[in-house]
Formats: structure tokens, C-alpha cells, sequence
């Protein structure tokens, strides 16, 4: 049985429902990362599973107890969960110590213990030099291992992060991410991971909720939601994708703009005949010659290439206007103005319910 | 070049910055440094005549009732600054922090109270404690049957003292405590409460740390406020048979008038504020307080549940003291003939309105005065501190950050001692501005602008560098872009800022009762002057009439249009 | 030696017109005092009069400090304290000057041998109680007897550092019953209040039951508004406090001055300070109000200003050492 | 002869100097971006070059007129110079419309010209609908074109731009990338980046210039500074690269930790025998098998295995305790632990001076 269950979770605010519905599932020691646009309701969710908003439908279940219903709900300070903020909320009248020693001081631990837990805590986040600072004496990065520091030295059931990293720049970011993830597999906290940076997503989670107006739009590993949209709202939210819409001809294949015709390899295979297909940008093959092929294949005109070290960025013009986008190795440098082909692998592409 | 043409077509303005910096420079030291000057000179001078002695400082050690009164004074200021605290802390945190119903109202009557000047404040617990005809006592004789020599409460004592002031000063506590409490982050308690801190735990160990500057710095505002206090002490006591070291300065005015000492016993006044404003520093240490990273949550609401009722019983009380009874009584007395009159039809009357109205021939001057000095004195130091604190904050000027220094100074010079120094500045020849409203505008200067330095530079640190930048590099001169982009950015802060000074000078009285003469007189001396004569009706109908007013201003000023519809925000 | 009386001619009123206002800086009861401008602006239409009034110390102290800064706004003076005409004279701040009523009508020595100034009123420093509250058996007939407990707790008093009338009794009082009398008082817990005005105002009120000093002519007013309050005139003498009024040499409206000071001595002026003021004059021919004892037979406590003005200091020291202000 | 010229720029504050006697010179119509670490001067450059504050020594030249030297500085407002500041900085009390028309109007414009050009810049910008907005009623991207428009419509001889992106999320972030650069390439004026983010100016320059501790460490095109850095520092800072360091064997070969032996087809040949080499995490060749050859070759244990969509990221730790980040597609999935080969390409390795 899973260790964290939503079922059916709803909320409102005034007449405006934030969450409908929401099932969720959660095993022991899993990290799930709620991933959505602004607004879409992942806050609220998590601060449903905290407990510091009352649910107005559904529940809450931790370990098969109820926490949270339509009727009761369990105080935050009784849940043994911790929270990482997207401010920190570090205490700045604490140094880095009080604040980290503070949740255990709560429980009444002796002394001695508190300060050996805390030290041990403070190594793993790389922080015993700056034991004694307060926060405001801290940088950003550093403010945040505290943050994290100070939910994990609880050791509680669940762990919550709220946009943890979007106070960060690039590149700690980017260092944050595997360090998360890193004490994560060191601790096996159930993690609850709430962002809107796809990539975030994919580098920490071991399961990746879309989340949609309050809805659940798709979960699943990060190789299903990347590979396996099942709308194409997700397609699009995780990024890296191009969509063409078009009308379906025959099982599998799609009739879109301007005489391109699409077999797609996976996907919905039935419903409506209006129909979206989703390839991604590296997927499409790029070259200055025709392949021959009728299905799968259009060209286009470069209208801009980028050099990104790596690989290039390819923006070409399709007929009937379309623009798509594709990378393509360093070494294909193809000048704009130039006619070129691309080619939809049918295995790529992947239609798509609208 | 089209390009060079374009950038020789503009207008190219002289940077004004530095000559404003220094005509500033000049201005504050005039106004901040003159006066203390003179105080430490007279203060090294004999009374008797002569050259330069120790004398007056021999004198301010030697002399019991020097001493006394700096104890009294200090005991009464710290009492007034821990009872404003004790008063105010529970009640910003009822009404920023909980389910508490009318808070709005709470707030705005607690800024009502603000605006009554102490000194209006004393008169009415006159009315309603002193010991024989305080209506309290009357009421609590008559409940009980006892005899006349039974009193309840006695406003005509130390204790008394400090309750009446702390009525009006705990304000300051309170408006600075709430604005903090509104600005700590839900999710600074929310971190509490997930790692285990229960609701009261959080309090304790979260919230209150976190407004600890807020309610220490109120409390050295009330503490200051006492203890510089001239009003209250010297109408209640006078008679309860002890001097404060400012009602003891003023004595040392009276025939025949030994400056020399007064100047000495001043000084220790102005280092006493010095330590206490150190003080304040050094106890909030390396602490941080402001609240570090983005974005977080708007500030929990705690359900008070059954304690609602104990809740609004003791703001009510709180409320019925500061403000309701204060107000009542001074509206009895304003329509009665005595206050010992019971009120009927009989005792009702309109004497007291036709004396000060009609037959007090100070009335009109005084009272054109006060208002005249109160827009010219918050217009100055509005201007003022809005330019100071433009030059501090955007550092334009190497140095500027000196006039920050000069323009919070004042802060450490009480009234009373500020009195002397301008007294002794301006009343010796070279000068010859007393008499006039010119050294009244200049005292209400010095010691407003601080305050208003305070306002316009905490508007300015919230108004981005950048914004000012973009103006310029689009090719506006320094001044225009002052006054098409940053202007009407603080507008709301300016006009807060004004009101705060405007009530700030008519409430006055520390200074202005050793500088006003025949010609200058203003509605506070008045008052005062009558208090002298004990027409106790006549204050009470010039107190309605100044507190009338001041509201009528600051409402007027919040009001009209071009001035940003916003509410007064009392000292943020 | 005093320059010749002069006498209201049209010139000076005509004068006096011309510079339409006068300036009174005066210790009288606000009330009195404005009354008396009424009366005078009626009298002498055109003539606007300007009440400064303030307890007696500091229209001294207001003097002193326009003067040493060259500011002259005020034309005629008044207070209840003898000795600051003594130190004006001194100055050479007053301008010499006799009115024909009080060259003919004054005591020789209720006027300054050179003209400087007049006794322009006299007030006593009564004791006084509340007859509701205190029955008349129970009030104190000596100086003596308000050290008796039983007064405790019940006494108002003004205080000698702000009242120039309340300076003189403490002189005078300490000068017949010796300073360990004041100390004694100083234990009964006594209110104290600032100008001599002040008591009779707290004994109306009902603050107190008894005060120990205080301007007779202020409970005058008191008991004609029907006020129960009855005046003790002590076996042992009651302080009198004289009042002068001058002209001051930078007068600004010099001419209209004069013819207010003249006004001053008038006997309508008088008399009006007797009956709605409850002032004592010098003026002869005033007729003292029915019902209040007439000064012949109080023993009065003359004091003299030259002896009081070194004694100042002390006087104000001992006070605030018996009664802690 | 170059448009904007700095010349021995430099400027101090106290004992403290933060631009060292930077020598730049960008030709009119360039985009030149100004990348370097947080800290090492690119804003202060970037105010120096607007005129808000005055340099210490050298000089900057507009045209082959000096507008900053240690005597004098044309102030900004003469500069006809236009800036995009990291906070947007629009005035919040007036509209879009009046946020675009203020630098007109201070160029005395009659009031028809004015409208004309305001509409033009906003059909531009894509923001005609939203001229009577405030701009606290608009979305970050939204905000960010109203100041783009705001800087281009006065039509200046030089665009700076301090950071212009970094308050925007991902998605957005790229948008307005390709953004700028669609409007730089329409309207041509000189421009001047600032940024700390590599793939932005990847993106976005002509000319990069990687600035350190206020020097220049080295500039070029996206090209140059990505394949052939100069120094260790401009290898590490633009990321994506592992650095080896060696000691120089014979004139191509360096000698590394635990016997790997790297021959660097270009770099630096001559110098100190201490050397550092570079090769870009995608051109390690990663197998599962030996290719037999015995330089340019090694042995390793993956540590680390992360999913990213278009391709895997791997964490290799190699003998010496040495970590290799590389990079394969989607389909080479090898799980952690397992052991794998890695080849280091010879003309992909960059042999640097230390
Ligand atoms: N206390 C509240 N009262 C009313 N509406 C609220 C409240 N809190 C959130 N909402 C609304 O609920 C919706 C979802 O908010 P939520 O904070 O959960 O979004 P989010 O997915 O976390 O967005 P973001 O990525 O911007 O943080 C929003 O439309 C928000 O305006
Ligand atoms: N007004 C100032 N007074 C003193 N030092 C300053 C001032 N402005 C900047 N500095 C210092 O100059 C150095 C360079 O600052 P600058 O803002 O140019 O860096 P930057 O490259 O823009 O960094 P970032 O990427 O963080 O914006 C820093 O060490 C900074 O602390
Ligand atoms: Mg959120
Ligand atoms: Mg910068």
C-alpha cells in the first residue's frame, strides 16, 4: 500500500476550486514532483498535505491514518512531516545552529544528542563552518542547504519542498538539483517536490505529476512524461516538443498543413479525427537533400540557426508557414536561407488527443 | 552625424547636486549643531556673570534636587516605556494577528489617540482622577456611600503620572509592533509549526523575536517621549509635589532666571538619549531582522476561539482609557459650568465656547499661528527630508551620508533642551528672531525632522534605483526625473509623512513654552497658560478645537485626490 | 524725582487713536483683566487693548528676555510682584510718568518716589475653605493651626518659584513663624499648584477643602458666582501683595500707553477692579463691595520688596526642600 | 574605425578596484554580451559605458568622442543611449503607453510623431493591446517587452542591457532570448549584454567577452570562446566541459592522474610543463566495451545516471578518484555501477595554460 494517499483531494476559496479531485499515490521513499504552470494549484496541494489549509473534499491518508478530510484535520506540528519553503524561511534572529537545532529542541531531546544530530546534518549540507552565522550573513545557496538542513534533521516521515531552487541563479541551481536529490537517496525521505522548471523535474523525481488547473493531467517517470505524453498539454509544458495539428486519416496517420502527412509510431489511436502530433525537437532529422520518402518528410528553409556549442538550434519555415523547431549536431551548419528536409521519424511522432 | 546632431539638440542641465548638498550641509548644521553649541557655551558660563566656570556642572552633581529630578525623570520614563510596552505589544498582536473583530476601528482609534496632544491627555485625567473631583471618584463615592475624604484612583502621584503619559505614548508601540507583525511571513511560522512548534510555541520562540525591534524600538520612543516629556509632568506633577528634570529646567527659568544652570542640567538629557539609542543597537546585535527570500505568504490569522470575549474586553478597556473616558470628560467640561457639575439641563452651557471664542482675545492669534506653523513646519521638513534623504539613499554626493547623521540627530535632543539651545541661539543679537514665528518654525524643524527624515528615507529605500536610472538614461536631468518619477512614486509616503510632522508640531510644547511671546503664541501654550489660571472648561474647548482640526487636516490631506487617496500611516 | 502729573487731554487721545492699540502685559486674572480692556475700548473707541496674561514670574521673565534681545511689544505692565519693579527700575526700562489721579489720591509710598511706577492694585494671600466641606468650627483661625492633622491631605497651595504674591507671603510668613513652620506644612501632604490663581479655581472645583494661599480677589469673584467658600483672615496677619503697573520707556503705542495708564488709575477702573475683580485699591474714594471685610480691619503683613529681592534664592531652595517642588 | 571603444577603462571604489584597464571595441550594429561570474564587473563596465558613474582612468569613446575619462563625464541623460535593466524598472504610475512615450516627450516630439512611433515600437513588441495597462497589471514577459520597447523607441546609438532576463522563468527566459535577438537584427543598433548565463549569450552575441576579477580573460565569437577558450578559467566558466590536469609530456601529450595519457589536438603547445586539458562533456566517446587503444582512453565506473529527455547525463568516477561528466543519447541507458569505457577524442581535447 502506498505510503502517501491523496483521494479525490478538493479545495476552494470562496466559490474558485484550486484542487479537483486530486488522486495521488505515493510508495515509501519515492520522490514525486508536482510540476505545472503558475497558478495550477501545486502550492495548495502541498499546503493540503501539510496540513496548514483544511481540505474541503477528500483526504489525506499517511500510512493508512487520515490526516486530512472534509471534517478533521490534523494540526502541521502533529504530522512529523517537514516543509523547505521557496523563501527559505530561515529565522533570521537564529544563527545557522538554532535554526537547525530548533525541531529537535521541540521534541525535548537531551542536549548532547541535539548537538550531535545537528553536527552530523551540518556536515552532510557542507555547513559546520558557518554554524554560528545567522542567516543574513549567509548567500543564497548556502541559506538554502540550511533550509534543507533544518527539514531533514527531524528525520520526518515526509518531506515537502516547495519550489526550493527558484530563488537560486543557474548554476547553483543546477548544483542545488543533484544535491537535493543526492540527500535524498542518502535518506530516503517520501519527498513531495512541488516546481515549474521541467528540468528540475526530470533531474530530481522518481515520479513526475502534471498538474493542470487543478487537476492531475498526467504522472508517471520522467521517461514516460517526456516520452509518452498523453496530451498535449504536457507535450508542450515539458518543452522541447513541436505539435502539428491536423485531421486523422486512417489509424495511423495524421493529415496536417500544406500536404504533410504524418504516421505516427505511437499515441492515442483513437477518438476524435482532430488530432495533435508531437515530435521532439531532436528527433527530426535535418538535411540539405531530399530522402525520397512521401509520408514523414517536408522541406523547409532555415530561418535561423544558433550556435550552442553542443549542437545547433534550427528554427526552419515549412510550407503553409509552420515554423519548426530541431537541433542538429555542431558540425551540420547549415546557413539560413538555405532549402532543407526534414524528416519525422513514424516512431517519433506521437499523436496526440486534443 | 544625425546622431551627434541628436545629441547636441538636448538640453544639457547643470547637476544641481552639489550646490543642494551644500546649501543642505549649511541648512542642518544651522539647525541641528547651532543650538548645542550654545548650549555647551552657556553651560561653561556663570550665572552671576563672569568668565568660564565648572560651577554649573559642580552644581548639576552637588544639587539633591538636580539629582532627584533626573531620578524621578528616569524612573518615570523607563515605567512609561515598560507599561506602553506591556500595554501595546498584546494588543498589536490581537489586532494585526487575530479573528478580532472591529480591527480596522481599533487601529484607526488608537491613531486617534495618537493625535491628542499629552499635554490635553493630562488635563482630562485631571478631570476624571484627581483625587476629590475626578468624576471617577465622584462616581465611586457616591456608588459606595463614602465619605469625601475616599478616593478611588489619584491622578496626583508618580504612578498617576506615568498611567497618564503611557495613554499616550504607547501609540508609538503599538503602530510600529502591528506594522511588524503584519510584515512576518506566514511561512517563518509555518516552518515552526511543521517541525513540530505548537501555536504558542511559535509565538514565543518565532514571532515575537522577529517584531523585538519593532516593540524595542517603541519602547525607546515612549521612554524618550517621557522623559522629555514637559506637558504632562507639569500640570500633574506640580502638584502631586515632585519635579522632572524638565519641569526642574523650567523652574530654573523662573525669577531669576539662571540660563548657565539650566544649560548644564540640559546636557545629561541629550547623552541620556545618546545611550539609550546605542543601547538599542547593541542589545539587536549581529541578529538579522529583516526578512530574507522571495516570495512568501501573507501573515496567519490566529482564531481566537472562546477567548474572543476576554480579548475584546481588554481592548475595550484599553480603548475606554486612552480614548473614550480622556475624550467624554473633556466634552463635559467644554459644556458644563465646573467639573464637579453633575450634568443636567441646568449645568449645561455654552459658557466656556463664548469665552475662548469671543471674549479671550489670544484665541484667533493663537490659533493662526499654530496652523500657519504647522503647514510651514511640515512642508519644510517634508521638502527637506525628501531631498536629504535622496542624497543619502542614492549616494550621489560623496558625503551625503553625513546629512543623514545630521538630520537624525535631532532625535537625541529633547525638546526642552532644544528650547534652551534656540533660546540661547537666536534670542542674543546678531539674530534677533525672537518674537518671531522664524524661531518657532526653526525649533518645530529641528525637531520634526528626524521624523520626517526617518519617513522619506524608508519611502525611498522601497522605491528601486533603477526606476530613477531608466528616466535618466532616456534622457531626463536628475531634477526632472525627481519630479516626474520619484515624486509621484512616494506621493502617499510624502503626504503620510506630512500629516505625521503637521501633528507633531501642534502638539508641541516642550520648546515652544520658552519660546513663544505675546505675538507668537500658539493653541498649546495657551492651554497651558489657562491650566496656570486652572480654566480647566476654556482648555477643554480649545483642546476640541485643535484635535478637531488636526483631524480635519490629516482626513483633508489623505483625501484630496492629487495627493493619493491613501490612509495616514502613523511613524513606520 | 518724579516728572509733573499729566492729565487725559483730547491731544493724547487724539494721539493715542492714531496709534490705535496697546499692549497689557499683565499678572491680573484673565477674566478681570478683559473686562477692563471691554471697558476701556468703550471709553476710548478706535483704541484696540491687547491682554498678555500670564502668572507673574513669567510676564517677569517675558520682559527680561524681549528686552536683552531688543524686542519691544509690550507698552503698559502689571504684576503682582513688587520686586520686579525695583529690578525694571534698575534696568532704566520704565518711563517715568505720573497721572494727575495718582499724583493727587495715592499713599506716598504705594508710588515710586521718581515716577517710575504705582501701586496700581493690592491683593491679600487668603486662607480659604469650603464651607460644605469643612464645617466652620472645624476651619483654622491661625496660621498655626493648619499644621493640625487633620487638615491633612485637604490643603491646595501655590508655589513661591511661579507666583510673585505667594513669593511675598512665603517671606513674609517665614520671616513671623521661622522655617521649620513651612517644614512642618510640608509634611501635610499639600497639592501644589503653580500661580496663586490656581487654589481658589481647585477649592471650586471641589479638589480641595482648604487653600493655604491664594488671591483674595479670585474668591471674591468665587463666592459673588455663589460658590460656598468662606475667606480666613489669620490672627496672626494676612500677606499683602502689592501690584504695580508702569510704562515702559520702548513702549511702541507710547502715546495710547500713556493714556491706559492713566485709564488704569482711573477710579471707574478701580472701582471695576474692586467689584467684578474683588481687587483692593489705594484709590480713596472706592467703595468696597457689601459683605466683604474691609482692609481696615485685617491685620495686613506689609513686606518690602528691597529685603526680599537677595532672599529670593533661599527662599526658593527651603521651598523646594519642605515640599519637594 | 570601431563604433564604441573602451580604453584603459577603470574604475575603483575606495582601495577596492573593480574594472582593471578593460580594452574593448565593438563596431556599429554589433551585439557584443559581457559573461563572467557574479562579481567580476560586468555591471560596473556596463554603468561606466551609460555614464552613471565616472571612471577612474582611461576613456570611453561614442563615435570617436570621449564621454567618460578620469576628468569629465557626459552624464547619462546626454548620452543618447537607451538601457534594459535586470528589474525592468517601468514606472508603475504610468501607463505602457506613457512608459514608451516618456522618452519622446522629453525629446520635445510633436504630440502626432510621438503616437505614431509608440504605436509602431508596440505593434513591434507585439503590446498594442496593452498600452492602457499599468504595468503591474502585466505578466513578467509582458513587462519585460514594455521596457525592450521603452529602450528602442528613442531610437539610441547604443542598447545596454544589464541582465535583462534573469527575473523570468525558464520558458520565458528562452522566448525572449531569441526575442532580443529578432529586434537587435531588425533595428541594428549597438548593443551591449550583460549577462552570467553562457547559453544566453551563446545565444544572443556577436561577440562574446568573458570578463574576470575585472579583466578580460578573452573574447571572440560564440565559436571561438566555446571550441578554442583561452584559459582554464573561460573553459570551466562556459560550462559543459571536464578539466584534466597533467603535467606536458612531449609537445602534444599530457601525462594525467593514474596513468591516463590524453594527446590534445590543439590548445596551447608551448609554456610550463604544468597543464590542464579540456574536452566538452558531449565529445567523450562512452561504450560499454575497451576500444584497445591505449592514450586518449580509460577506464571508469558510472556513479551517476540521469534521464534528461534528448539525452542522459552520466557521472563517471574514473581511477585517481577523478569524476568525468559526460554526456550520451537517450538509448545508451547504463546503469550505476556498472563499468564503461571512455574515449577522449584527440582533436576534442584542448591542452590549456595553467
Ligand atoms: N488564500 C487564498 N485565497 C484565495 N485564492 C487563493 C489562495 N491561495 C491560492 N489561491 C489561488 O489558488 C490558485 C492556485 O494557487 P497555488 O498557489 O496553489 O498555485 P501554484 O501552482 O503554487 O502557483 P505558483 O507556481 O505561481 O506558485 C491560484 O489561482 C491562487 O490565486
Ligand atoms: N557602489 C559600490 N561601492 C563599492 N563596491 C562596489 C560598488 N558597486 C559594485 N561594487 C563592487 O564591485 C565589484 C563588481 O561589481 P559588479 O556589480 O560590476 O559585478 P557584476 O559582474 O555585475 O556581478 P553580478 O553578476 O553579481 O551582477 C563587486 O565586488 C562589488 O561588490
Ligand atoms: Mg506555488
Ligand atoms: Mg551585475
Amino acid at each position: 500500500m502506498a505510503f502517501l494517499e491523496l483521494d479525490g483531494l478538493t479545495k476552494s476559496y470562496g466559490s474558485l476550486t484550486v484542487v479537483k479531485g486530486v488522486n495521488l499515490s505515493v510508495d515509501k521513499g519515492k520522490l514525486v514532483c508536482l510540476l505545472g504552470p503558475s497558478g495550477c494549484g501545486k502550492t495548495t496541494t502541498l499546503r493540503l498535505v501539510a496540513g496548514f489549509v483544511p481540505a474541503n473534499g477528500g483526504e489525506i491518508r499517511v500510512g493508512g491514518k487520515t490526516v486530512s478530510s472534509a471534517h478533521s484535520t490534523v494540526p502541521p506540528e502533529a504530522r512529523n512531516m517537514s516543509m523547505i519553503f521557496q523563501s527559505y524561511a530561515l529565522w533570521p534572529h537564529m544563527t545557522v545552529y538554532e535554526n537547525v537545532a530548533y525541531g529537535l529542541k521541540l521534541r525535548r531531546m537531551p542536549q548532547a544528542q541535539v548537538t550531535e544530530l545537528v553536527r552530523t546534518i551540518l556536515s552532510a549540507t557542507q555547513l559546520l563552518a558557518l554554524a554560528e552565522r545567522y542567516p543574513g550573513e549567509l548567500s543564497g545557496g548556502q541559506q538554502q542547504r540550511v533550509s534543507l538542513a533544518r527539514a531533514l534533521v527531524i528525520k520526518p516521515e515526509i518531506l515537502l519542498l516547495d519550489e526550493p531552487l527558484s530563488n537560486l541563479d543557474a548554476n547553483l541551481r543546477e548544483e542545488m538539483r543533484f544535491e537535493i536529490r543526492r540527500l535524498h537517496d542518502e535518506f530516503r525521505y517520501t519527498t513531495v517536490y512541488v516546481t515549474h522548471d521541467q528540468a528540475e523535474a526530470m533531474t530530481t523525481a522518481d515520479i513526475i505529476v502534471v498538474m493542470n488547473d487543478g487537476r492531475i493531467e498526467q504522472s508517471g517517470s520522467p521517461e514516460d512524461i517526456y516520452e509518452r505524453p498523453a496530451t498535449e498539454f504536457v507535450a508542450r509544458f515539458i518543452g522541447g516538443t513541436n505539435i502539428f495539428s491536423g485531421t486523422r486519416n486512417d489509424k495511423d496517420t495524421v493529415l496536417c498543413q500544406a500536404g504533410l502527412v504524418l504516421r505516427c509510431g505511437n499515441g492515442t489511436t483513437d477518438g476524435s479525427s482532430k488530432t495533435a502530433v508531437s515530435i521532439r525537437h531532436h528527433d527530426i532529422e535535418l538535411s540539405t537533400k531530399p530522402n525520397g520518402a512521401n509520408t514523414n518528410t517536408t522541406v523547409g528553409t532555415v530561418t535561423r540557426q544558433i550556435y550552442l556549442g553542443s549542437h545547433r538550434d534550427y528554427l526552419v519555415s515549412i510550407a503553409g508557414g509552420e515554423m519548426v523547431r530541431t537541433v542538429a549536431p555542431v558540425n551540420v551548419a547549415i546557413p539560413v536561407g538555405q532549402e532543407v528536409w526534414l524528416h519525422f521519424p513514424p516512431e517519433k511522432c506521437r499523436a496526440l488527443a486534443q | 552625424m544625425t546622431s551627434i546632431a541628436q545629441v547636441q539638440g538636448r538640453r544639457s542641465s547643470i547637476d544641481l547636486s552639489w550646490p543642494t548638498f551644500a546649501l543642505l550641509s549649511l541648512v542642518l548644521s544651522v539647525l541641528v549643531l547651532l543650538p548645542l553649541f550654545w548650549l555647551a557655551y552657556y553651560s561653561l558660563r556663570s550665572d552671576t556673570g563672569g568668565g568660564a566656570t565648572l560651577d554649573n556642572f559642580i552644581a548639576l552633581v552637588a544639587d539633591p534636587t538636580l539629582l532627584r529630578a533626573y531620578g524621578l525623570a528616569i524612573s518615570m520614563a523607563l515605567a512609561v516605556g515598560i507599561l506602553a510596552c506591556l500595554i501595546a505589544t498584546p494588543m498589536a498582536w490581537l489586532v494585526a494577528r487575530t479573528d478580532l473583530p472591529a480591527r480596522r476601528i481599533i487601529r484607526m482609534l488608537v491613531t486617534a489617540s495618537f493625535v491628542t496632544p499629552p499635554f490635553i491627555g493630562a488635563i482630562a485625567y485631571e478631570i476624571l482622577a484627581a483625587p476629590n473631583s475626578g468624576i471617577v471618584n465622584i462616581i465611586y463615592r457616591s456608588a459606595f456611600g463614602l465619605d469625601p475624604s475616599q478616593y478611588l484612583v489619584n491622578i496626583y502621584t508618580f504612578s498617576g503620572l506615568v498611567f497618564a503619559i503611557a495613554c499616550f505614548t504607547f501609540p508609538y508601540v503599538f503602530t510600529l509592533v502591528a506594522n511588524a507583525l503584519d510584515k512576518v511571513p506566514s511561512d517563518l511560522e509555518d516552518a515552526s509549526s511543521i517541525l513540530g512548534g505548537k501555536s504558542m510555541t511559535t509565538l514565543r520562540k518565532v514571532t515575537i523575536p522577529l517584531v523585538l525591534p519593532a516593540m524595542l524600538a517603541g519602547t525607546l520612543i515612549a521612554i524618550l517621549q517621557a522623559l522629555t516629556m514637559f506637558g504632562s509632568p507639569a500640570i500633574l506633577a506640580l502638584p502631586a509635589g515632585f519635579h522632572v528634570i524638565t519641569t526642574k529646567i523650567w523652574s530654573l527659568f523662573q525669577f531669576p532666571p539662571r540660563l548657565g544652570l539650566a544649560a548644564a542640567a540640559a546636557l545629561p538629557l541629550l547623552i541620556i538619549t545618546v545611550v539609550l539609542l546605542r543601547a538599542q543597537k547593541s542589545i539587536l546585535g549581529r541578529k538579522g531582522y529583516t526578512v530574507l527570500g522571495g516570495k512568501s505568504g501573507t501573515p496567519r490569522i490566529t482564531k481566537l476561539g472562546s477567548w474572543k470575549w476576554v480579548a475584546v474586553a481588554f481592548v475595550f478597556c484599553i480603548l475606554s482609557l486612552t480614548i473614550l473616558l480622556p475624550y467624554l470628560a473633556i466634552l463635559k467640561t467644554a459644556f458644563t459650568g465646573t467639573v464637579g457639575d453633575p450634568i443636567n439641563f441646568d449645568t449645561l452651557t455654552l459658557r466656556h465656547w463664548k469665552f475662548v471664542l469671543f471674549e479671550f482675545s489670544a484665541t484667533q492669534l493663537a490659533l493662526r499661528n499654530t496652523f500657519l506653523l504647522g503647514f510651514l513646519t511640515a512642508t519644510a521638513v517634508t521638502a527637506i527630508a525628501l531631498v536629504v534623504s535622496y542624497l543619502v539613499i542614492r549616494r550621489s554626493v560623496p558625503g551625503a551620508r553625513y546629512l543623514g547623521v545630521l538630520a537624525t540627530a535631532p532625535v537625541a535632543i529633547p525638546g526642552i533642551v532644544l528650547g534652551v539651545g534656540l533660546f540661547l541661539s537666536y534670542a542674543n543679537p546678531t539674530f534677533q528672531l525672537y518674537g518671531t514665528i522664524w524661531i518657532l518654525l526653526i525649533a518645530f524643524m529641528t525637531i520634526e525632522l528626524p521624523a520626517g527624515y526617518q519617513q522619506m528615507s524608508s519611502a525611498f529605500a522601497g522605491v528601486h534605483p533603477e526606476l530613477e536610472e531608466a528616466g535618466r538614461i532616456m534622457g531626463a536631468s536628475r531634477l526632472r526625473t525627481l519630479w516626474d518619477i520619484t515624486a509621484p512614486l512616494l506621493r502617499t509616503s510624502v503626504v503620510a509623512a506630512w500629516c505625521f510632522v503637521f501633528v507633531g508640531t501642534i502638539r508641541e510644547l516642550s520648546a515652544t513654552i520658552l519660546l513663544t511671546t505675546a505675538n507668537t503664541k500658539l493653541v498649546s501654550v495657551i492651554i497651558y497658560d489657562l491650566n496656570e489660571s486652572g480654566d480647566l472648561g476654556a482648555i477643554c474647548v480649545l483642546g476640541i478645537i485643535l484635535l478637531v482640526a488636526s483631524f480635519a487636516v490629516v482626513f483633508v490631506a489623505n483625501r484630496v485626490p492629487v495627493l493619493g487617496g491613501s490612509q495616514m500611516n502613523a511613524r513606520g | 524725582e518724579a516728572p509733573a502729573p499729566y492729565q487725559i487731554t483730547p491731544e493724547l487721545e487724539a494721539a493715542a487713536k492714531a496709534e490705535g492699540k496697546v499692549v497689557f502685559y499683565t499678572a491680573t486674572d484673565v477674566a478681570v483683566a478683559e473686562k477692563l480692556a471691554e471697558h476701556f475700548k468703550t471709553k476710548f473707541p478706535g483704541i484696540d487693548v491687547q491682554v498678555e496674561r500670564a502668572g507673574s514670574e513669567r510676564v517677569f521673565q517675558r520682559i527680561g528676555q524681549e528686552y536683552s534681545t531688543s524686542i519691544y511689544n509690550a507698552d503698559v505692565i502689571e504684576t503682582s510682584d513688587a520686586v520686579h519693579f525695583e529690578y525694571f527700575k534698575r534696568q532704566g526700562w520704565l518711563e517715568p510718568m505720573v497721572p494727575q489721579e495718582v499724583a493727587d489720591k495715592w499713599p506716598a509710598d504705594e508710588r515710586d518716589p521718581d515716577g517710575n511706577f504705582a501701586a496700581y492694585r493690592a491683593h491679600l494671600s487668603v486662607l480659604a475653605y469650603r464651607t460644605d466641606l469643612m464645617k466652620e468650627a472645624d476651619a483654622p483661625k491661625t496660621w498655626e493651626d493648619l499644621l493640625d492633622p487633620r487638615f491633612k491631605d485637604k490643603m491646595v497651595k501655590a508655589h513661591p518659584g511661579y507666583s510673585g504674591t505667594v513669593m511675598t507671603s512665603t517671606f513674609v510668613l517665614s520671616q513671623m513663624l521661622g522655617w521649620d513652620y513651612f517644614e512642618k506644612l510640608g509634611k501635610q501632604n499639600i497639592m501644589q499648584v503653580q500661580s496663586s490663581t490656581e487654589p481658589p479655581k481647585k477649592l471650586a472645583q471641589g479638589e480641595r477643602a482648604l487653600e493655604v494661599d491664594g488671591n483674595e480677589y479670585n474668591v471674591f469673584r468665587l463666592i459673588d458666582e455663589g460658590k460656598p467658600i468662606k475667606i480666613v483672615y489669620p490672627d496672626e496677619g494676612t500677606p499683602l501683595a502689592v501690584g504695580n503697573a508702569a510704562v515702559l520707556k520702548q513702549a511702541p503705542h507710547p502715546n495710547a500707553a500713556k493714556l491706559f495708564y492713566a485709564f488704569l488709575f482711573s477710579l471707574d477702573a478701580q472701582q471695576l477692579n474692586s467689584d467684578f475683580g474683588g481687587l483692593r485699591s489705594f484709590h480713596p474714594d472706592v467703595k468696597e463691595k457689601q459683605g466683604r471685610t474691609p482692609l481696615s480691619k485685617i491685620k495686613v503683613l506689609h513686606s518690602d520688596p528691597a529685603k526680599l529681592e537677595p532672599e529670593i534664592q533661599t527662599i526658593k531652595a527651603n521651598y523646594e526642600k519642605f515640599f519637594g517642588t
